[in-house]
């Protein structure tokens, strides 16, 4: 029996509601309101299947000689804790927020459907429900991206998504068909009992990165995700990025973890390269992009990368039988993925917050709200600061797991791990360090200076549902950051249940210390670090203001005594990324500033066009698309001839089939 | 228990009252390898003096975030200089931290720093933030490479137990060591904007990084920055000493008396290290904004070199 | 006069008239003028008539002579006699335009009746080596049927094609030995030229296609863009 | 009550001979419907009471499911065509005379495609697919405008060409069967046949199913003979575009199958199932190509009934348990949803007055219950769930990954294709701004809701005695 499978009739319930009361304020508050409760009720749920045995229950649906299996074990439930937080906070950000949705009718009904969806993918237990569920999330999201389908770019983004989602799906189908072998064996259960063979393991492991990792944003699979998840109402984007990213990585660690069994070292190799170009390219799109929602799906990007990473090296030391390492690795990998649910539906609402205050969602526009709105700029501070890895928040204290999970151990007997460990390590660092930037960049340009635009200048502070979203968050990111040691051991159900072996017990330590491996190997403690700092910051402020003058005069900028008439002379978002352009971009995406220089006598002002190519679409989705336009194109010739052509291929067929006929007697 | 309680606040002490004297030190150095006399050794302490009594002049434009963004500043810087093994390995929260840590605490006060530049919108804060996040963006993963080469040879990121494996003497010569050490110095450089990264004396718009962040600054504010500018290059001095050249540092027993060799140890190497930075910053000259890269990049190449190195084989 | 054969005179006879059906294919095949095609028509359905007759009187089965009388009056005579009509009513050019040359055609015929015979080879020789034998040569009439119909650009030369095709299996149906529903089937057939010719003539009364060579009524689809 | 099976055939015919002489529309509509109903419920009857086998009427597991479909899809679309044609008439696109032998001509081929499916005898057969050819080239030319004419005369002659190889084939399997089953009218009951089956001589068999195959093909739309398919669904009237996707395919394909299991039970022949394959992928492949460039709604889900066959006989092709099971379910679903969509469609062409995709836009804003009816038939036909089409799709891509991967990455290739073009043109009308006339059109949504909804409960529950069938009639096809 498994009482939290209830939920998902609950929220399809609440579907139906929503497509009867999309247009009355009711509408929103069940659905929300709903949601928010079925989603606290998940996260318990989730939490107390961790250490509770393993529940299944089986329904007499979906395939028939099979039926829908549902089994509920720590890794579902550490999984369905995340969609509980994240969806509960989205619900009731949307208690608000959904107040100034234009079309709640294209909204309501598919939210909790799409909740409903993800959460069956985690309890799913055969092929069939998996996939079935999968692709339900992908379809609800899809129409929750067309939400807003008067805009010719979410249509485009709609396209993209849905392709992209579907070829994940079959993608995996193509691995369950592996896994499941001739006689169909679609169950979870007999999969395990009949692991495959090493090189059917191998494959299956390279087509479930596909499949996953084109749901998770693995570049170059990335490619709808920041054309999709801003399309979405904002916290429908939360919702994506925070959660759905995270159920896909969910399925990558199902099936390969679990479902697999032990691969072969190369499997490490490829995931840790995949997650390291991933972390790289997802942050230097996320510093080049002006759309304030978009930069945020390109982050998202990056820390998928980063939770790949962590999958990689969890692979490569279960490859040579280190279970303690494969623990730490895949602790951090799944720690890492909480934080990123966290920080990334924080800042989604933040982004939802300005979205409404101001309407725009062009940075360049944007400017000064630091001073018209009161708490949002600071819970997205928060957000910022822990995206960017930086202590003591949480993105640091997983970010330094995972680092923590390259150190460990440099001898690996295979020559190819020895190269990509390292050089992840790097790429982890180098992603670490552009995301301060580009979050540096995203804060100072929504936030700091003066505004940039009439509307910016008009902004008011958000709803308090919304607020209430963000500091829960907020906090969250903090509690989660200083007392990482509680993330640890609520983790180590999972790690054991996969790996054989779990890290350390963190919360027998009297300073709370999180200690990896040994004391004398690494320990970190964030609580000391934040108490340190705040008690710095309080003898600093005690004393300076004992000490020193106490006068604050205002006056007007000082800036090296230029007058500055005009907020445009400000540093804008292009500006600020132009020293990382140049360094990073000329090559990788052929970044050009061209200076259109007007000739004498022109009245025309003179301007600066920065051009940015997109490596991936560049080389693979361009070319792919070209290639099918010519193809049918050509093909479509075949639609207009006369009926004696249709005839000759029917005589053709008839010749050709009667020679294979005789060469085969 | 209270042993190692005192060295700390010894520690956190001396390090923050004693760096305005490195600051001075190499100005002295500079001034009078350029046949200046140059100012006193102690004339940092009365800039500090001298801008604590000042009324703090604000930006009409400035928000809360730029006049907390100092203490923060100071804060972190002062939290990871406390972590840092000086005199002594025997400090009693030195496992609170490792050194990743030590360097992303340094990032935090540089995110605070470079969002306080871009507060009052003005042109010259955002040119220094976006330069500033730029040498990061390389300063930091060099670091982080440092970290991993140094952490790979002595097996743990611990810098108490780092400096314990180095004084023990069995490390030897080494190739990653060696590229660490030369990444590291670049990253100093870099980190703390000396030449010929930045130069902390100008004031010329277009070559200014670090103090074009701060030109709004002014009174308390501006003390407080302009001390955990040089707590940071004491911090970077103190790092080099306590992984490259420990030798005199107190273990982790209680006794006096090898804390008192060790400080002195400690001295001499900051003076050492105070007098080469000066000297080094008189024969080279300041490099173009967009040079740094490639000077940074050779450092990130550098440290992700050694630690190949390391995973390769492990006597490198 | 079993000395002649081993299957007999009357296997002998039946399989000389399959093969003159073959003969007849080809003339058509070599035709380039619409009339004298009508006219070879008019010989195919006239030789399928006979080899029905023949084929109904050593089966012993009285209702192929239905089959057979309905071969000689409606497709030797009826139908060539129609379509005649129409090429004068209409007057339609008289040539008949070709895809590739005769001798192309005709290369690909004998081609044709060899992959005919080829296919047919390991039949084996239990299935009734009359049959089989007989199947090949039906089979050598349908594909030159086809391969008219392909190669030839002016309807009623297609029509043609198709009524050849026909003929041949006609000459498969009645072949085999006691198959029912054959006299249902050729009736059913015969209602489908009927269709094809009215179609034909359907298109001129309504005056929407100033010929009906078919490469013109395709000119005129719309709805694909 | 008389018998099922001759309820099932008699009453179209009766049904057709008074829809013959009655005049009117409303009237004839309504028999229409009444005749179809009729014909639904005594199929429904055959579910417990399965008639003996004769020499000339079969029911058995395979067929059951057909006829079945067949009836439920007449009947659901005959009610379609009640308020679709009223509405043609109402704006003068149809006139009475045009219509006179409509419903007489429409319970013709009903009766055409259930004598098909119900023959025991493959002449019988071949004669029954020949008469609904022809009723429904009649149907397709209903416009009388030159696309219309000219698309059912190209649907003729490719059809009769059609029908001819598929009647050679015919005289072959006979001429095979008549050494071992005797003479006349036994080697023609397929029931004898499927029993004798293993002592046939296999080479005739083997050219038999090559004419077979390209005969009956031509009715399936498989690629490269598929020609006809999307000019008579784009000119036909909607409710005929229906029948021809729904019912007119799966009576083919039917044939196909019954031809597949004699091949399968004769251990010497060709293995059907490369040529079945082969011919699967090329037409979902050509036509998932094809569909991008359509720029008529209706001819392009007609393309789609292209991929959809080319998957159903793919699946046949592949067979084993999995397989065949696959190739039923996907068949079964394929018929239910297609016309479901021609419905939609066909009221969305109404509406707008055209049949051109950009005529329409912005459906789900100005007429919701259409947009998402078509979005939601989309998400349908291209297998994502909740729908049938899922699971059968599911079966398929994954049983064949493991026996030949190279297929399976070419049917995932053409399935994700197809999707794209598909995708592309349905946001286009469902989605963006409003394009062309608003009003209302009245319609009777009922069979749409109707499939969809058997559609939708078939992806998550499919009822027991269906899967029954559909183990029995995957285990007979081998």
């Amino acid at each position: 029996m498994m009482p939290i499978a209830w939920v998902i009739p609950c929220l399809l319930l609440l579907s139906a509601a929503g497509i009867v009361t999309a247009r009355s304020a009711f509408g929103r508050v069940l659905v929300y309101g709903g949601c928010l409760l079925i989603c606290t009720a998940l996260g318990i749920g989730g939490f107390t299947a961790l250490t509770a045995a393993n529940q299944h229950l089986q329904l007499p649906v979906g395939l028939p000689w099979i039926g829908s299996n549902l089994r509920l074990d720590a890794l579902a439930g550490f999984f369905l804790i995340l969609i509980g937080l994240g969806g509960g906070g989205a619900s009731l950000f949307a208690l608000g927020y959904a107040r100034h949705e234009e079309h709640p009718q294209r909204v309501l009904p598919f939210y909790p459907a799409f909740l409903a969806g993800m959460i069956l993918v985690v309890l799913a237990d055969d092929a069939f429900t998996f996939l079935f569920a999968w692709e339900l999330m992908s379809l609800s999201s899809w129409a929750l991206v067309m939400a807003h389908h008067r805009e010719e770019a979410n249509a485009r983004a709609g396209y993209v998504y849905l392709i992209m989602a579907t070829f994940s799906g079959l993608t995996l189908l193509l691995a369950f068909g592996l896994l499941a072998g001739d006689l169909g064996n679609y169950g979870f259960d007999s999969i395990r009992n009949n692991p495959p063979t090493a090189d059917v393991a191998g494959v299956v492991m390279l087509v479930a990165l596909v499949g996953a990792g084109s749901k998770a944003g693995l570049v170059p699979l990335h490619v709808w995700l920041p054309l999709a998840h801003p399309a979405a109402p904002s916290h429908v984007s939360a919702l994506m990025s925070g959660v759905m990213t995270k159920v896909a990585v969910y399925g990558f660690i199902r099936i390969v973890f679990d479902l697999v069994g032990p691969t072969q070292w190369w499997a490490g190799t490829v995931v840790l390269a995949v997650g390291g170009i991933t972390a790289v390219i997802g942050v230097l799109q996320a510093l080049m992009e002006r759309d304030l929602k978009r930069l945020l799906a390109y982050s998202t990007v990056e820390n998928i990368g980063i939770v790949f990473i962590g999958l990689g090296l969890s692979l490569a030391f279960r490859a040579n039988n280190l279970g303690a390492g494969a623990a730490l690795a895949l602790t951090a990998a799944l720690f890492h993925a909480l934080n990123h649910t966290t920080f990334k539906s924080l800042l989604f609402f933040g982004a939802g917050a300005v979205l409404h205050a101001t309407g725009q969602r062009n940075m360049e526009t944007l400017g000064g709200l630091i001073h018209r709105m009161k708490v949002t700029p600071f819970v997205f501070l928060i957000g910022c600061i822990a995206i960017s890895g930086l202590p003591p928040l949480n993105g640091f204290a997983s970010e330094w797991l995972t680092f923590q999970a390259v150190l460990l151990r440099p001898e690996f007997p295979q020559w190819g791990l020895k190269l990509i460990i390292p050089v992840d390590g790097a790429l982890l660092a180098l992603a670490a360090a552009l995301a301060s930037c580009c979050f540096v960049r995203a804060y100072g340009i929504c936030f700091l200076g003066r505004p940039r635009s009439d509307a910016a200048a008009q902004a008011r502070e958000t709803d308090p549902w919304s607020l209430a979203a963000m500091i829960l968050f907020a906090t969250l990111c903090l509690l989660t950051g200083i007392i990482p040691g509680a993330v640890i051991d609520t983790l180590a159900p999972v790690a054991r249940d996969l790996t054989g072996a779990r890290m350390p017990v963190q919360l027998g330590d009297a300073w709370q210390t999180i200690v990896p491996i040994a004391a004398s190997r690494s320990s970190y403690n964030g609580l000391l670090v934040f108490a340190f700092i705040v008690i710095s910051i309080l003898i600093t402020v005690v004393t300076i203001h004992r000490l020193s003058a106490h006068g604050v005069r205002r006056a007007p900028p000082w800036d090296c005594g230029f007058p500055d008439p005009t907020p445009l002379s400000q540093y804008s978002a292009a500006s600020f990324e132009q020293p990382i352009r140049r360094v990073f971009g000329t090559v990788l995406f052929r970044s050009k500033e061209i200076v259109d220089m007007p000739a004498p006598g022109d009245n025309r002002p003179a301007g600066i066009v920065r051009t940015i190519r997109d490596p991936v679409w560049d080389g693979i989705y361009r070319p792919l698309a070209a290639t099918i336009g010519w193809i049918a194109g050509k093909s479509d010739l075949l639609a207009y001839l006369t009926i004696r052509s249709y005839l000759s291929f029917v005589f053709a067929a008839l010749v050709v089939l009667l020679i294979a006929l005789t060469i085969w007697q | 228990m209270i042993y190692p309680l005192l060295a700390q606040l010894v520690q956190m002490t001396v390090i923050l009252t004693l760096s305005p004297l490195l600051i001075g030190l190499v100005r002295k150095v500079k001034s009078r390898l350029q046949r200046r006399r140059g100012s006193s050794l102690i004339q940092p302490y009365r800039d500090l003096r001298r801008l604590l009594g000042k009324e703090a002049v604000v930006a009409e434009n400035a928000s809360w975030l730029f006049r907390i963004a100092p203490y923060f500043v100071f804060a972190s810087t002062w939290v990871a200089a406390a972590l840092i093994p000086t005199f002594s390995a025997n400090l009693m929260f030195s496992w609170s931290g490792d050194l990743i840590a030590i360097t992303a605490l340094l990032g935090s006060a540089r995110f605070a720093l470079a969002l306080a530049g871009m507060d009052v919108g003005t042109s010259f804060g955002g040119l220094g933030s976006s330069r500033e996040m730029m040498i990061a963006s390389l300063a930091e993963p060099a670091m982080l490479m440092i970290v991993f080469s140094v952490a790979l040879i002595a097996g743990s990121t611990e810098l108490s137990t780092i400096a314990g494996y180095m004084l023990n003497g069995q490390v030897g010569l080494r190739v990653s060591l060696a590229m660490a050490l030369a990444a590291l110095l670049i990253v100093a450089v870099a980190e703390n904007g000396r030449i010929p990264v930045d130069n902390p004396a100008t004031h010329l718009e277009l070559t200014m990084v670090h103090e074009a962040m701060v030109l709004e600054y002014s009174g308390r504010h501006l003390a407080m920055i302009e001390l955990a500018a040089s707590l940071q290059l004491m911090l970077y001095l103190s790092m080099v000493a306590c992984i490259f050249l420990p030798i005199g540092m107190a273990g982790n027993a209680n006794e006096p008396l090898r804390d008192a060799v060790g400080f002195f140890a400690w001295l001499a190497k900051m003076a050492a290290g105070g007098m080469a930075l000066g000297v080094a910053e008189t024969i080279v000259a300041k490099m173009r904004v967009f040079r740094v890269p490639n000077f940074l990049g050779a450092a990130l190449m550098l440290g992700l070199l050694g630690v190949l190195l390391l995973f390769v084989s492990r006597g490198m | 006069m079993t000395f002649m054969s081993p299957h007999g005179l009357a296997f002998d006879i039946a399989h000389m008239l399959a093969g003159l059906l073959v003969l007849v294919s080809f003339m058509m095949l070599y035709q380039l003028r619409l009339l004298a095609l009508l006219h070879v028509l008019g010989l195919h359905a006239f030789v399928l008539a006979l080899s029905v007759a023949w084929q109904a009187h050593i089966q012993d089965a009285p209702h192929l002579y239905i089959t057979a009388g309905m071969a000689l009056a409606f497709k030797a005579i009826l139908i060539p006699w129609a379509l005649r009509r129409m090429v004068f009513q209409m007057g339609l050019h008289r040539e008949i335009e070709t895809v590739g040359g005769i001798g192309i055609t005709m290369l690909a015929g004998i081609a044709l009746v060899a992959l005919s015979l080829q296919v047919m080879l390991p039949v084996t020789a239990n299935a009734d080596p009359v049959a089989r034998e007989d199947i090949a040569l039906a089979l050598s009439v349908v594909l030159i049927g086809l391969l008219i119909m392909v190669t030839r650009q002016n309807a009623i030369s297609q029509v043609v094609g198709f009524m050849s095709l026909e003929n041949g299996i006609n000459l498969a149906a009645t072949g085999a030995r006691g198959m029912p529903l054959v006299v249902e089937i050729t009736v059913a057939f015969s209602i489908l030229i009927a269709f094809i010719v009215v179609g034909v003539f359907l298109f001129r009364i309504r005056e929407r296609f100033d010929t009906i060579d078919i490469s013109e009524l395709d000119r005129v689809r719309g709805g694909q863009m | 009550m008389p018998d099922p099976v001759t309820g099932i055939l008699l009453t179209p015919i009766i049904a057709a001979a008074i829809l013959v002489a009655l005049p009117g529309y409303r009237l004839g509509a309504a028999l229409n419907m009444l005749a179809s109903f009729a014909a639904l419920v005594f199929a429904l009857t055959l579910l417990w009471d399965r008639p003996p086998t004769t020499q000339y009427l079969l029911v058995d597991d395979l067929n059951i499911v057909f006829v079945l479909l067949n009836c439920f899809v007449g009947f659901t679309t005959s009610s379609f065509s009640a308020s679709y044609i009223g509405h043609e008439i109402q704006i003068g696109k149809l006139s009475l005379t045009n219509i006179r032998f409509y419903h007489a001509m429409y319970q013709i081929m009903l009766f055409g495609m259930n004598l098909a499916l119900l023959a025991n005898n493959i002449g019988l057969m071949w004669v029954a697919v020949e008469l609904a050819t022809l009723t429904t080239v009649m149907m397709v030319g209903l416009y009388r405008t030159a696309e219309a004419l000219e698309a059912a005369w190209k649907y003729f002659i490719l059809g009769s060409v059609g029908i001819a190889l598929a009647l050679f084939g015919t005289i072959l399997v006979y001429l095979a069967a008549r050494p071992v089953v005797g003479e006349g009218i036994d080697a023609m009951i397929w029931t004898n046949l499927f029993h004798a089956a293993p002592d046939f001589d296999s080479s005739l068999l083997n050219i038999a199913f090559v004419f077979l195959l390209l005969g009956y093909g031509t009715k399936v739309g498989l690629a490269p003979l598929h020609a006809w398919l999307p000019d008579a669904h784009a000119e036909g009237p909607t409710p005929i575009s229906a029948v021809l996707s729904g019912l007119l395919l799966n009576v083919a394909l039917y044939a196909l199958l019954r031809f597949k299991v004699l091949l399968a039970a004769n251990p010497n022949a060709i293995a059907p199932g490369p040529l079945m394959i082969g011919m699967g992928l090329l037409s979902l492949i050509f036509a998932a190509f094809m569909l991008y460039r359509r720029r008529d709604i209706k001819r392009m889900f007609a393309y789609s009934s292209i991929e959809h066959m080319g998957i159903i006989v793919f699946a046949f092709g592949m067979a084993g348990p999995l397989g065949n099971f696959a190739g039923l379910l996907q068949m079964t679903m394929h018929s239910l949803t297609k016309s479901g969509i021609f419905f939609c469609v066909g009221h969305i062409a109404q509406v707008k007055g055209s049949q051109k995709i950009a005529d329409m836009g912005g459906l789900t804003a100005s007429h919701p219950v259409l947009g998402w009816g078509l979005v939601a038939g989309m998400a349908a036909i291209a297998g994502l769930p909740p729908f049938g089409v899922f699971s059968s799709e599911f079966l398929v891509v994954s049983s064949t990954f493991v026996r030949e991967p190279v297929l399976a990455l070419l049917l995932v290739f053409g399935l994700l294709v197809a999707f794209g073009a598909l995708l592309l043109r349905v946001t286009s009308v469902a989605f963006g701004p409003v394009i062309g006339p608003v009003g209302r059109v009245h319609a009777s949504y009922i069979p749409m809701f109707a499939h969809f909804s058997l559609v939708l409960m078939a992806g998550i529950w499919l009822p027991p005695p269906l899967v029954t069938w559909f183990q029995h009639v995957a285990a007979l096809l081998g």
